[in-house]
């Protein structure tokens, strides 16, 4: 059992106070009453973030950092930092934030433990560098998504959304556990550094690369129902728009990122060099140029604020497809940066998007017991009674629209860099083609906000309740770091930059 | 090209993979969507086998493949438990029925 | 030098928007006030700068990664630009204060005002492409926010909306070259693009070229971008119209003249310049003609007068284009100022409503005559000196095709502005109101603006000297050289001629009505804005459609869900097993 | 072997595809378990003795009560009327996969193993992957929290909404938003999709 006593790195930490927290909120909540499971969810996850800053400190002096059990070996590197990052940050947010939205709720404490495990299998995830253990990181966050998706198990809506996401992430799940299975097949190995040291070293036999290339399809396309890739993405409209509101901005804006980074660290230990990683970035520029535009026409058509905020995830997860293919297809370090960056700022915008549609919601039907969705008429005149909510909402769709002085206008800026510099006429054509469909979102971000400023308020604003102030924090705070990185964007460049490089670095 | 026993198992994944396709495609009852989920995790399941038959590493293979019946198992019940709901609120488990949300 | 009076100008209307915004809708005189002060103290502050203007960098902030350094430049190109945006941007919020009274959700309506000042003076002083694009964009934001001000207003919703669609969409044209510079210079340098111009590839170099003409078209409402600018009258206040129609499209302008130096021997691109600036000129005009809403007369005729400038700077002069930007900046202020009273005060905007207001309003009246004089370009109101230097540079440059094309939008200047005036304030009133003049927080900006008409003209040495510095091989010269030069040249006669045809068909308008009607179908086809809109509403139209047709692929079908899985499994193994190399 | 492995092989896919031509739902999950049993068997004939073990009692045991159990809640529906993708497509692209990914493994059969190797599945699972039972034994809680979310009945007084037809459920959808809304509102929320 030396295992065990071996010394704890702090980034084990981010892992294990999440789980470990996630029995003791629901215990503590079944036996002293919801109001305890609520805030010491909270206090666990703020709890983490003492461990998170110590890891990144680490990983900054001292590279990246492994856990070897076994032969299982976790490795703490940039890439996992930022979705550590994104994921506790995020996750903190919503925490506070369902503080009041889910108060009252039946089962709310199971909220609080699906949420904290969710959050901890994420970071998981992200330090993974065994593709099995992938595989186990990535179902675990699956399950407990699952119950939240369908949390309002009344709804018929919301069960519908439960189980279309059910069914397809569990085709999806198969096929990538197919995927490693061929890894392991063909090469013997399961360790993501050994499976990369093979596959260059060995001058793979024609079986062995058919199989490898098996693989790759396989799990681009598993991988690829998490992350929303289309046509994999039709669950993600309705899941998206049916869960709490607070699982909503989870979802949209870690889970599916949390799949593309899955999808990035399987696949890219089996290519090898050069063609193959071109190949792929093919693949994934295609993927983006599908996403942007399915993502972006649809969200035009949406009427319910939830939904057309899901589609517009779409097209983002489009955007940072752009940035990881251009760095796939010609080894451009700004491009995968700003993929990350764009990871990044849409975690923050699209959560930010969904806690204040969600605080509107919550005050217009939520507080009086009703369940209906959020329809873009009802937030008519919103800004009147509820400004803060309503600028924090703005805020966030123009930042999602690729405003400036918004953060979403220089990740989107990082990834066209990168896209001119590759030097190649079908990549800038697909960057304009991003660019027209930045200017396309405008079309269905812009009426949403001149609805939220006009003077005559709808009924539902009327009679709308109070926002609680356990929700206004959230939004404010986020709402500044929207803004605050929008005008100095190198502020976070301690977290793109070595996920960039921990991406580029399988390539 | 004479059948090696790996070849079969192969061909058996590859089976069952595309029966799961088709089932996905075709059925209707959402219990039977997650027995058709159930079919696709054994072709999983057998792929792991003949992986770690072809590599010799049938203690790591047998591992995993533990690791995917238990987390299979636990899907299965979350789906059931779902379809139970479905049934309850929607009164029918067709899964053409549950399209209130589309466009 | 300059350094703290760049973060003045700049600086100052964000902290006044912040601090108006801070203060609250509830107490509106702290807001009216606060404004004007934030206002008034960053046009000093941008008047400051005519004092310290170099081509240096003056304040330079390294960001790093893909973001370069972020700098700023106080040349005089761009010094003169954030000028023009500070005092009328100034002058607007005081205008505002008498206009906006008691109008809901001040803060804002003054925090986007003030907004844009900043922007504005920011793009006309940064010496980044990034940060060019940056203002650029939050120029473009900042008005949409303040065409839609009313957002009660279907139209002005959707005049926001569009303004908003279609700077952007033009602003592509703008990434794209910045990104191209940048690739390919590694720097977001604009001097040092300037400077190595020559050293990029020539086809790369028209590319940047044409996509920064497609940036700076939509920003002036140039053809084909033109149909913005009238949807966005349906802003608040002739306040906010001047905010767009004054100060916000010379941003396509400045750009222009910005990159001339570098794009000047693109092959091809002085005559497209030359093209979309006589164009847009004609036509504006032919709209104007036939508007009946003031405001949008106005806007007509700003976007008439913008293809001027571009047309001059297609012939190679920026500095009469300049020349007759600071021209039109400070009539067209005068008469967006003046229009805005009138409509004030009797509530409608339609000119058949209006009439013998001259009575009522003295002043208005008296003031409005002047600026509609400098656009007719009557002699000794500014805008006939910057008209004239134009049409002669047309003449020594241009092709003369081009310059008659610019004669005829002379004349037909004079024709619509005749119309608009007679329409207004002379003839019988056609309707009932109780019109007053203006009260003095209007009325102190026309007098300026007047008195600014009537003089501006005799700076036009130091002008040039200003623009010297910035602008390569442009030669000064002294304002007696160039009004001796203005007033000997035999064109100028042939220009006031074409001017005084176009007054007198006015006068005479009873008797050329059997042409009028058989300009008939001009008329409707100006008012259809020349099929423009038919464009754009057919692209909206098949962007509509598209995703109707994709929606029906969202059956919501849990199987049709799942097809799409094993398609895309299938998609996948084919692009990967057979898919092509690099 | 070969012989043997092979009936087996067709026996599971046989009982597969008997499971979703089934017409009663009892009857999908028993070729369920049958498929399982075979699948068990091909286990331990290519020496993974334990995990078909494992599999025989979860796969085809517990998997079938449990689905046994839903059914009997649920009710054994039979749903008459066309699959939403025609048959032909279904057959067409599952097949499509198939082909194509027998087509990119057919050469992995090349190393053939004298015997089957047997080696312990605790050493493996106990030590070697010790992280990935750690990550399950998250999954598996988390599982159980969906299970009691899923089907715990709500403590408040909602009890009688939950038999409810979904037209009755929408009705009270809107009967719940009419205290706050104006009838006008309340037809256009009818009209919703």
């Amino acid at each position: 059992m030396a295992l065990w006593t071996s010394s704890l790195h702090p980034f084990l930490w981010l892992i294990v106070i999440p789980v470990l927290a996630s029995p003791v909120v629901y215990l503590a909540g079944r036996l002293a009453g919801a109001a305890l499971a609520r805030w010491l969810a909270l206090i666990a996850l703020i709890v983490t973030c003492a461990p998170c800053v110590l890891a990144a400190q680490e990983l900054a002096a001292n590279g990246a950092a492994t856990f070897t059990l076994g032969l299982v070996q976790l490795q703490f590197d940039g890439l996992s930092l930022l979705l550590a990052g994104l994921a506790l940050g995020l996750g903190t947010s919503v925490t506070l934030f369902s503080n009041a939205y889910m108060r009252g709720e039946t089962g709310e404490e199971k909220y609080y433990a699906a949420l904290l495990a969710m959050i901890g299998v994420m970071v998981g995830l992200g330090c993974a560098n065994d593709l099995f253990n992938l595989w186990v990181w990535f179902e675990a966050m699956a399950v407990s998504s699952y119950m939240l998706v369908a949390f309002y198990r009344d709804q018929p809506a919301s069960l519908e959304a439960g189980v279309k996401y059910l069914v397809q992430s569990a085709a999806g799940s198969v096929l990538v556990l197919l995927g490693i299975a061929a890894v392991f097949g063909a090469t013997g190995q399961l360790s993501l550094a050994s499976i990369a040291d093979s596959v260059r070293q060995a001058g793979a036999t024609q079986a062995t690369s058919a199989g490898l290339l098996a693989a790759g399809a396989l799990m681009t396309v598993g991988f690829g129902v998490k992350a929303a890739l289309v046509p994999l993405h039709t669950w993600l409209p309705d899941a998206h728009s049916q869960a709490p509101s607070g699982i909503s901005a989870m979802l949209s804006g870690v889970v599916i990122e949390a799949g593309l980074i899955a999808l990035l660290r399987a696949v890219s230990a089996l290519l090898g060099e050069g063609d193959a990683v071109a190949r792929f970035g093919q693949l994934l520029l295609l993927f983006a140029a599908l996403n942007m535009m399915l993502g972006n026409l649809l969200a035009l058509k949406q009427t319910q604020v939830k939904r057309m905020l899901a589609f517009s995830s779409l097209s983002h997860m489009g955007y940072m497809l752009l940035g990881f293919g251009v760095a796939a297809y010609t080894g451009q370090s700004a491009a995968a940066q700003g993929g990350m960056f764009h990871m990044l700022s849409h975690g923050l915008m699209k959560g930010l998007a969904f806690l204040a549609a969600g605080a509107l919601l919550y005050t217009l039907y939520v507080a009086k017991g009703a369940h209906g969705p959020l329809m873009v008429n009802d937030l008519n005149g919103a800004a009147r009674r509820y400004p803060l909510a309503a600028l924090a909402l703005g805020v966030a769709v123009l930042g999602l629209a690729g405003l400036p002085p918004l953060v979403g206008f220089m990740s989107k800026w990082q990834i066209f860099v990168g896209g001119f510099q590759a030097g190649d006429t079908l990549v800038a054509l697909l960057v304009i083609f991003a660019a027209l469909n930045s200017v396309l979102s405008l079309a269905y971000y812009a009426p949403l906000v001149n609805a939220m400023y006009r003077r005559e308020p709808s009924h539902a604003v009327r009679l709308g309740a109070a926002m609680p102030p356990t929700m206004i924090v959230p939004l404010v705070v986020m709402s500044i770091l929207v803004i605050a990185l929008g005008v100095w964007p190198t502020l976070i460049a301690w977290l793109t930059e070595p996920a960039g490089q921990a991406l580029l670095a399988g390539w | 090209m004479s059948l090696s026993p790996l070849a079969i198992v192969l061909l058996a994944v590859t089976l069952l993979l595309g029966v799961g396709f088709y089932g996905l495609l075709v059925a209707r009852n959402l219990i039977k969507l997650i027995v058709v989920l159930q079919i696709l995790a054994k072709a999983a399941m057998l792929a792991f086998v003949a992986a770690g038959y072809g590599q010799e590493h049938m203690g790591l293979a047998q591992s995993m493949v533990a690791m995917v019946i238990v987390a299979d198992t636990v899907v299965a019940v979350i789906a059931l438990a779902l379809a139970v709901q479905v049934r309850r609120h929607y009164g029918t488990l067709d899964v053409r029925k549950l399209t209130t949300l589309r466009g | 030098m300059a350094a703290p009076f760049i973060t003045l100008t700049i600086g100052l209307p964000w902290l006044g928007a912040l601090a108006v915004w801070i203060a609250g809708d509830q107490h509106p005189k702290a807001q009216h006030a606060l404004a004007v002060l934030f206002a008034v103290a960053g046009g000093l502050s941008g008047l400051a700068l005519l004092t310290t203007t170099g081509a240096e960098v003056a304040i330079r902030l390294p960001v790093g990664g893909a973001f370069g350094d972020f700098t700023f430049v106080a040349d005089g190109l761009g010094v003169f630009l954030a000028v023009i945006a500070t005092v009328i941007g100034s002058l607007a919020v005081i205008f505002s204060v008498e206009y906006m009274k008691g109008e809901a959700q001040l803060g804002r309506y003054y925090a986007f005002v003030l907004l844009f000042i900043g922007a504005m003076a920011g793009l006309a002083l940064t010496g980044s492409l990034l940060l060019l694009f940056f203002f650029w964009e939050v120029t473009a934001l900042t008005s949409y926010a303040l065409i839609s001000f009313h957002n009660d207003d279907p139209k002005a919703v959707a005049g926001g909306i569009k303004a908003l669609l279609m700077t952007q969409l033009g602003g592509v044209g703008l990434l794209a070259g910045a990104l191209l510079i940048y690739a390919h210079l590694g720097s977001y340098d604009i001097s040092a693009f300037l400077a190595g111009a020559d050293a990029l590839p020539p086809d790369l170099r028209a590319l940047i070229a044409f996509g920064f003409l497609a940036a700076a078209a939509a920003k002036s409402a140039q053809a084909p971008f033109h149909t913005w600018l009238p949807d966005a009258m349906e802003a608040p206040t002739p306040v906010s119209a001047l905010i767009h129609a004054a100060t916000m499209v010379n941003a396509g302008v400045y750009l222009l003249a910005r990159f001339f130096p570098a794009f000047e021997s693109v092959p091809g691109w002085s005559t497209a310049v030359v093209i979309i600036g006589m164009v847009t000129a004609l036509l504006a005009a032919v709209m104007a003609l036939v508007a009946d809403d003031l405001k949008r007369v106005l806007a007509y005729s700003t976007v008439s007068q913008l293809g001027y400038m571009v047309f001059a700077i297609g012939c190679g002069s920026v500095l009469a284009g300049q020349f007759h930007l600071f021209s039109h900046a400070v009539f067209k202020a005068l008469l967006f100022l003046g229009a805005g009273a009138v409509i004030h005060a009797i509530g409608t905007r339609d000119m058949h409503q209006m009439g013998g207001l001259g009575k009522h309003m003295p002043l208005v009246r008296g003031v409005f005559v002047i600026g509609a004089g400098a656009l007719a370009g009557i002699p000794i109101l500014n805008g006939f000196w910057s008209k004239e230097l134009i049409l002669e540079t047309g003449l020594a440059h241009g092709p003369l095709w081009g310059y008659i094309g610019m004669l005829i939008g002379a004349g037909l200047t004079a024709l619509y502005t005749a119309r608009m005036v007679w329409l207004v304030f002379y003839g019988e009133p056609r309707s009932h109101h109780h019109a007053h003049d203006a009260r003095p927080a209007m009325a102190i900006p026309l007098v300026l603006l007047a008195v600014g008409t009537l003089t501006t003209w005799l700076l036009f040495g130091p002008f040039g000297a200003l623009l010297a510095e910035a602008v390569p091989g442009l030669h000064e010269e002294s304002t007696l050289d160039f009004v001796t030069k203005v007033v000997s040249d035999p064109a100028t006669l042939l220009a006031l001629g074409v001017v005084a045809i176009g007054l007198l068909a006015w006068q005479q308008r009873s008797r050329l009505s059997p042409i009028a009607a058989g300009l008939r179908a001009l008329e409707q086809a100006a008012k259809q804005g020349f099929g423009f809109e038919a464009i754009n509403r057919f692209v909206a139209r098949m962007t509509r459609s598209a995703a109707t047709v994709l929606q029906r692929t969202q059956t919501g079908e849990l199987n049709w869900n799942a097809a799409g899985i094993a398609g895309a499994l299938l998609i996948v193994l084919i692009i990967l097993a057979g898919g092509g190399t690099r | 072997m070969v012989e043997l492995l092979l009936i087996l092989v067709i026996a599971a896919v046989a009982c597969a595809i008997q499971a979703i031509r089934a017409e009663r739902l009892l009857n999908s999950a028993l070729w369920l378990a049958g498929a399982s049993a075979f699948i068990a068997m091909i286990f331990y004939s290519m020496g993974a003795r334990e995990v078909a073990i494992i599999e025989l009692s979860v796969g085809a045991g517990l998997v079938t009560v449990l689905f046994v159990f839903a059914i009997s809640v649920a009710g054994d529906e039979s749903i008459e009327g066309r699959p939403a993708v025609p048959r032909a497509l279904a057959v067409m692209l599952a097949g499509l996969c198939v082909i194509g990914l027998i087509w990119l493994l057919r050469d992995l059969t090349a190393p053939t193993p004298t015997a089957a190797s047997a080696s312990a599945l605790t050493n493996a699972l106990w030590h070697e992957r010790a992280l990935d039972v750690l990550a399950q034994v998250a999954l598996i809680f988390t599982g159980v929290i969906g299970l009691l979310g899923l089907l715990a009945e709500p403590r408040s007084a909602h009890a009688a909404e939950t038999h409810t037809t979904p037209v009755e459920g929408s009705q009270q959808k809107i009967a719940a938003r009419a205290t706050t809304e104006s009838p006008l509102e309340l037809q256009k929320e009818a009209a919703r999709p």
